[in-house]
């Protein structure tokens, strides 16, 4: 018979998915009774999952999650093994998704599936009345900024994901050895962050204050990303007519949310949510994902366009969605982002060389 | 900071009034004290003795009314400034600190050197027998001692005026009497003005040059003790100052002061005239005075008796199931008839009315 | 009763140990229950490094000062706050005591505590960011010509852990002074005491161990600032509290057993002072706070 | 000159207090007025006014149930920490017996050690034994810290209280029981209120343990509102204030009932200031 | 919870000790009290009296001894499984509870119906004159509304036995003797044991079945008020008891009790013997029995005079500067000479170095 299925978002992703969650217990009926949707912010479920498996009383059927807390679960072995165990419920993968959500994917080593995606940054959202000519290089930023200090702004990187995009995009600006290596592999960049540093005033922790400080004057220039670029000029934080700017020759750095199985879930459950993944990655379903410019563009898989959207998503997209994206996301290579190593590796060294430094002034 | 008390010739309360909320504590108190009196100031509980000294010191704004010293009106003074001395009826002893530091605690605020504040404060406990507990706090003496340290706390400062409320009430017999000494030796000594406010009749009368009885918060009489001992103006302060008996009766004859009184006994009782108006009296005579004798007018039952040291005091029935308060040097037993009277020049006779 | 049992009973009373005694029981149970396993857990952990000896947490932290510097960012910001949040409360609650209608004072003056970390560091944001009223207000007036930068550093911390320490402290004080009994406020005047002496000589010494307790929780709330010092401060910076770098252990690394050794760490140092300041407060009269009879 | 410096003084406490409430009341306002504002930039107020910041907060936390559940937590852990808290600190006031600073070591140690240590553990212990994952296991961890709270802010307020009143309630008959009832809890009415607010506040703010210990249905306030100012994603800066707002209110609530029934103040300086 | 207390015959206190630190403020007091006796506590300030009456109420545990109540020993058991009643010294209201519900809370506790409370608690108040003050607050009573609180609250539980530490010491005369007979009134109603500790020895002698005298947590004598008025049994005694006067002397006769002294007056003093060893003596005179006398055998100089209603009473220096106290129904002026003597049948003479 039916059952309750508990869902816990960890990264903001039920904005977007919940409509089409919502659509399988309307069309299944008989799999799900009732949702119970928890919203939780990342670091603490991997503490919570633990406590929960050790007592052997997991009330967790379902995760939605972003890169941090997948890595984080990993790590600690917190997932049920789906692949290639329950391959057979799934179409082959590698077909299904776009490239740049397939090198997602595959950092979830089989313990979860990428359900939305978009290819995020590094892009600079600036003041078209204040800012004329939008830097295109770093070199130019660095020189803008320099011109005009305290003007450009990013968000701290381990509170935000703009902040921390602009901070992946740039070894792959900059040449830098090893774009995926942080600590051995980003002389230029580092030193080019500190060298930006002199002309920052601070770092926002977090996207929203630094959109605020945007849109009332007090910086010209932030880091942003596609959906942070739209959606915000969507709810009227940001005024619409603000502007993006790109770097010439940059590469997307993706960014993606995961559904994943604690392990440790009843067996009935267990079905119905194998069940309920494999009707999120139909095309019907992934066409929710545009959402209002949430994660623009949004959906993982091949071939979903807007017009498949509901008709309120197509509407906002239209009128805040930028035209050039389609072109950009398709001429630019995407990269991954960084692996949650690696990731909290960055944050650290980023903390101690760039964020300290603002004291010792 | 001056202090407002110091050098000053007289203190003039002047109509004096204090309300807590509908209920009038202080009546429009008026009176004057020269420096060097020592005022008793006497009443039934509840009558507002306390509130006075409160309003005195400056711990109670005044309803209505003022507080003069010489030409200076200090009621609008803060307490710490009047520079007066008070004890306590509840002590009001600083916790914390121990004996000494207690005592010592008024001298301290005035900024007196450290070699005079010990000596003083030897001194003050010297005076009220707490040498050896100087140590200890607050908390850890018996209710005199504690007593004793608001006394010694109060006289260490040496004010020119010091309010003391019923500063001996929780001292034994044999302390009190020389307590009294001492306080009077101190009143002398400083030639201060002291207000003193005594349940004891005895305390007021060998103490006081002057006694203030309050009753409801009014003032009833003012006078030597002597007045006030022999010749209470008003049948309650009568009955206040130890006049128990008060027999109702009918004024039937009278030359000048001396009056006969039909209280509806074999005989008539013969008095001493104090406030009489009308025919309707009350006549007053005191337990001391009221003795068994042979000849006395007044027939009663004896239901009771105690012994009193000297004497025995006994109750009595008289007719008309009156009450009558007695003494005899030898025991009686309880439901004998007995024949008491009194002499007539310590039997005073009022208007009726009066006694309350 | 037999006369033999009762040398033993004597005893047990005489050595504090009653009925009264053993209210304490239930406290102690459920926190020895509930509390102690969890914490000799956490403990163990912090012995139990991904990496290096038993002692190797505790030893990569001291031996790096980005780590142990924290420490002393946060004893920056905690013990500073705690004493002006004391030293404000004690004036303010010897004013308002005084109060006909101190209720709507005192409920707007604690309000505060309600407020939540999030709302302050939301509205500081708000109202002292750089378009934010006062900075408006005061380039209105002329008094400065561009905005002064009072949030996303050690100020704006400092303002929040005022805003919510501040009623904190002023709640207790207030019920704290108003234990002592009037009368020996009054006496000391009548001995010539002025309100400062009085203040020093009585209120404060009466209100001491209620102090030291006070100091005690308001210095544990705000040595163990978090969201606040994210929020509002530099949290990579100047305002990197200690808490934030176990926080950041946790779960940024996942590295719990490091994360116990910093709240470890962080205990040892708050019951340096709290430990201190009971101790000294054991010295101090602590009893009721009345004067004699009645 | 005494009096002038006196009246200085006083001057400079009033003004401490008159800028402290306003600039706390105007930033409280500033938050009020943006979380109902369309877009706020760059001006004194907001553009327009909208309430759909609420309506939207409402509908994805369910509030609705979320605000019952904190309520519901909250009350329980006030009542529970103040029974089991004041009894234990009205032993630790007033004995002194062997091991006592071992106990009081004991009760600081949960107020000292950050829940990250020992949550986890704890979290686990409370699934074992079938609370977490309901009401009641968010309130038996929320009482970890604050039964300890509880128990060393009460000792200095039930110091001051005279025991020989208590005295007089024992000789009268009145067994510990009733003592409390009658004349320490009345007594103690400001020092226990004050305790209950600080606890009450903490436990609807202690987001680590209650998160931790949560069931899908028992979660609480402060989990929804610090995911919607920590969580990956955007949120508008007005979302966030309207759960703020929404936060401040349910503590606020407790804070203005308790004081409208309650005086902070005790029964001692009450009595004697109506004589003034 | 039963009532220890409820229908015993007979309160036992054996070598009841108790110590504060290395002061021993009880020191093995024994003593039998029977149902129905009213026993006065007396002693000098910070002598244990109100250490004792804790003791027995369960407030203060003992540091030896035993307290049994019939064949039940109970100083083990708590205060309120003890059911005695107590006034206590400081008081000791309720500060939260008006008037009435401070007077009803024993009978509350005592689980008492609701109307039998009122009742009783209105027959409390009328008791102690407080009908009208039943709403207040003890903080809004005067000090004799707030002792006579405690009495109230006190008696109305109506316990078998009763514990009172100076319950009148805050009321004036006229309240005290009535209250005094109320409390026996009480007392007899009731045949409850009450013990009563008190400074006032009129008190004491008019109340008590039996007083008992302490002195240093010591029992000094146990006796009847008139053996402990006429006979005390020690020097100490006797100087509380009210012989101020103590004169050192040297036993010059002896005849069965009657003895002769001289003291270094012109004369020698003729006593009783009551505790005589040895030839070095100390002659015990009350200051109300040494009166002027043409013959007496103390020559003196009169240094001081006061009024005391009756009489006067006056202070004398003797031969070799010793002080004296004396009675006199007319004023005599200071520096006067005088000559006193007292009846023989009062003065008591004790063995020297007991006084002190
Ligand atoms: N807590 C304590 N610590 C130390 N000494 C104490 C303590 N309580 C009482 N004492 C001492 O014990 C002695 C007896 O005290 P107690 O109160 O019994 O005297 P008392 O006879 O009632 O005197 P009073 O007539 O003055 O009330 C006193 O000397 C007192 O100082
Ligand atoms: N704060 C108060 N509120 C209301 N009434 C009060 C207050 N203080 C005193 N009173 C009343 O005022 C009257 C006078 O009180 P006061 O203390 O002056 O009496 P007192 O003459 O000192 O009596 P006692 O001899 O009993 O000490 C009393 O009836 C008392 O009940
Ligand atoms: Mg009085
Ligand atoms: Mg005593």
């Amino acid at each position: 018979e039916p059952v309750v299925i508990n869902v816990i978002d960890v990264a903001g992703d039920l904005q977007v998915s919940q409509p089409a969650l919502e659509k399988f217990q309307a069309e299944h009926p008989e799999l799900v009774s009732k949702f119970v949707f928890t919203q939780a912010t990342a670091p603490e479920l991997a503490g919570k999952l633990k406590a929960q498996q050790e007592a052997g009383r997991v009330d967790i059927d379902f995760v939605l999650t972003g890169n941090d807390a997948l890595a984080a679960g990993m790590e600690q072995g917190l997932w049920l093994k789906i692949l290639p165990e329950y391959a057979d419920k799934f179409p082959d993968l590698k077909q299904l998704y776009i490239p740049g959500a397939y090198l997602m994917q595959e950092m979830a080593r089989g313990q979860a599936f990428v359900i939305d995606w978009y290819p995020s940054g590094p892009l600079l959202e600036y003041a078209p009345d204040r800012v004329k000519d939008v830097p295109d290089t770093p070199e130019a930023l660095l020189a803008y900024c320099k011109a005009n200090p305290g003007k450009f702004m990013y968000a701290r990187p381990a509170n935000s994901g703009p902040g921390r995009t602009f901070v992946m995009g740039l070894p792959y600006l900059l040449g830098d050895k090893d774009p995926k290596d942080p600590v051995n592999g980003w002389d230029k960049t580092w030193a080019y962050l500190k060298e930006l540093d002199t002309c920052i005033e601070y770092y926002t922790s977090g996207t929203t204050a630094s959109m605020k400080e945007l849109a009332n004057g007090t910086r010209d220039i932030i880091a942003t990303t596609t959906g942070w670029d739209i959606n915000p000029r969507y709810l009227g934080i940001v005024p619409e007519e603000y502007k993006v700017g790109t770097f010439k020759n940059f590469t997307w750095v993706g960014d993606a949310n995961y559904m994943a199985i604690p392990k440790g879930i009843p067996e009935a459950k267990l079905k119905v949510v194998l069940e309920m993944m494999a009707f999120l990655l139909k095309p019907a379903q992934q066409a929710y994902m545009f959402d209002h410019g949430y994660m623009y563009p949004g959906p993982a898989i091949k071939g979903i366009t807007l017009d498949m959207a509901p008709k309120d998503s197509q509407e906002t997209i239209q009128k805040f969605g930028r035209p050039e994206y389609a072109a950009l996301i398709a001429d630019y290579p995407t990269e991954a982002p960084l692996d949650a190593k690696e990731l909290v590796a960055m944050f650290d060294k980023w903390d101690r060389e760039v964020g300290s430094a603002k004291m010792q002034k | 900071m001056a202090i407002a008390s110091a050098g000053f010739r007289e203190l003039r309360l002047d109509a004096m009034s204090r309300n807590f909320g509908a209920h009038n504590a202080l009546k429009a108190i008026s009176l004057t004290v020269q420096r060097g009196e020592f005022i008793a100031l006497l009443g039934p509980s509840g009558c507002g003795k306390s509130t006075a000294l409160n309003c005195l010191a400056g711990l109670l704004s005044l309803s209505d009314g003022a507080i003069w010293l010489d030409e200076k009106r200090i009621d609008t003074l803060k307490p710490e400034e009047r520079g007066f001395g008070m004890v306590f009826q509840n002590y009001a002893l600083f916790p914390h600190m121990n004996v000494r530091r207690n005592v010592g605690f008024g001298l301290q605020m005035g900024g007196v050197p450290r070699a005079e504040i010990e000596r003083r404060v030897d001194e003050a406990l010297n005076v009220v027998r707490l040498t050896s507990q100087e140590a200890k706090l607050p908390g850890q003496l018996s209710g005199g001692q504690q007593q004793r340290v608001a006394i010694a706390r109060a006289i260490a400062v040496e004010p020119p005026l010091v309010l003391m409320d019923e500063p001996l009430s929780n001292l034994d017999a044999k302390l009190r009497l020389e307590m009294r000494a001492e306080i009077r030796r101190i009143h002398r000594l400083l030639g201060s003005a002291t207000i003193y406010v005594t349940h004891d009749q005895d305390e007021a009368l060998s103490l006081a040059d002057r006694i203030v009885v309050l009753r409801d918060g009014e003032v009833r009489q003012v006078g030597t003790p002597q007045d006030l001992y022999r010749r209470p103006l008003h049948a309650d302060v009568a009955e206040f100052m130890g006049f128990r008996n008060a027999l109702p009766g009918r004024l039937v004859r009278r030359e000048g002061d001396e009056v006969e009184v039909d209280c509806g006994f074999a005989g008539p009782i013969r008095g001493q005239a104090v406030d009489v108006e009308g025919e309707r009296v009350v006549v007053a005579i005191r337990p001391a005075d009221l003795v068994p004798l042979a000849d006395g007018p007044i027939g009663a039952e004896v239901t009771g008796l105690e012994y009193r040291g000297e004497a025995y005091f006994g109750t009595a029935s008289g007719p008309g199931g009156v009450e009558l308060y007695f003494r005899t040097d030898t025991p009686l037993d309880v439901g004998a008839s007995v024949r008491l009277g009194a002499p007539a020049e310590r039997t005073l006779v009022y208007a009726a009315g009066g006694v309350g | 009763m037999s006369a033999s049992s009762r040398p033993r009973q004597r005893t047990l009373a005489d050595r504090g140990i009653d009925g009264v005694t053993l209210l304490v029981l239930p406290a102690a149970l459920f926190v020895v229950l509930l509390f102690v396993y969890p914490f000799v857990y956490g403990l163990l952990l912090s012995f139990a490094p991904k990496e290096g000896g038993w002692l190797g947490n505790y030893a990569k932290f001291f031996s790096d000062p980005y780590m142990y510097g924290t420490i002393w960012l946060t004893l920056r910001l905690a013990l500073p706050v705690t004493l002006l949040n004391i030293a404000l409360s004690v004036p303010v609650a010897m004013q308002v005591r005084h109060m006909r209608r101190q209720r709507l004072l005192t409920t707007i003056l604690v309000l505060p505590i309600t407020l939540g970390t999030v709302l302050v560091a939301e509205g500081l944001l708000n109202y002292l960011g750089p378009q934010g009223w006062l900075n408006r207000l005061l380039i209105l007036f002329g008094l400065i010509d561009r905005p002064i930068r009072l949030v996303h550093n050690y100020w704006g911390v400092f303002i929040s852990l005022v805003i919510t320490g501040f009623p904190f402290t002023f709640l207790l004080t207030l019920s704290m002074i108003s234990g002592i009994d009037p009368a020996l406020e009054q006496a000391a005047a009548t001995l010539g005491a002025r309100a400062r002496q009085r203040f020093f000589n009585i209120v404060l010494p009466l209100i001491v161990p209620g102090l030291a307790v006070t100091f005690c929780l308001a210095f544990v709330d705000a040595f163990s600032v978090f969201p606040s010092a994210v929020m509002l401060g530099a949290p990579a910076g100047e305002t990197r509290v200690i808490s934030f770098a176990a926080a950041q252990a946790a779960f940024e690394q996942y590295d719990y057993s490091y994360a116990s050794a910093i709240a470890m760490i962080m205990a040892v140092v708050q019951f340096g002072f709290v430990g201190l300041v009971l101790t000294a407060r054991g010295l101090f009269y602590n009893g009721p706070a009345g004067g004699g009879k009645g | 000159m005494e009096s002038a410096l006196e009246r200085l003084w006083r001057t400079l406490v009033w003004a401490f207090v008159i800028f402290f409430v306003v600039n706390v009341l105007a930033m409280i306002s500033t938050v009020v007025v943006n979380s109902f504002g369309t877009r706020w930039l760059n001006s004194w107020l907001p553009a327009a006014f909208t309430v759909r910041w609420y309506a939207s907060a409402w509908r994805e936390f369910q509030l609705g149930d979320v605000l019952l559940v904190t309520f519901q937590i909250a009350g329980a852990v006030v009542l529970l920490s103040a029974l089991i808290g004041v009894p234990a600190a009205y032993a630790l006031a007033r004995r002194d017996f062997p091991g006592k600073p071992l106990v009081i070591v004991l009760f600081l140690l949960p107020l000292l050690v950050p829940p990250i240590t020992f949550g986890i553990p704890l979290a686990t212990v409370l699934y074992k034994v079938g609370l977490a994952g309901t009401m009641w296991g968010v309130i038996v961890a929320n009482l970890v810290p604050t039964v300890p709270f509880t128990v060393i802010l009460m000792i200095p307020f039930i110091e001051q209280i005279d025991p020989k009143v208590e005295a007089a309630a024992r000789v009268f008959g009145a067994g510990t029981g009733r003592l409390f009832v009658h004349v320490l809890v009345p007594l103690l009415v400001p020092g226990i209120l004050a305790a209950t607010l600080l606890a009450l506040v903490r436990t609807v703010s202690m987001f680590e343990l209650t998160f931790l210990t949560a069931g899908p249905s028992s979660q609480t306030l402060v989990v929804a509102l610090y995911y919607s100012v920590f969580a990956a994603g955007v949120r508008a800066g007005q979302s966030i204030d309207a759960m703020a707002v929404i936060y401040m209110l349910s503590t606020l609530v407790w804070l203005v009932v308790a004081l409208r029934f309650v005086n902070p103040t005790q029964i001692v300086a009450r009595v004697k200031k109506s004589a003034a």
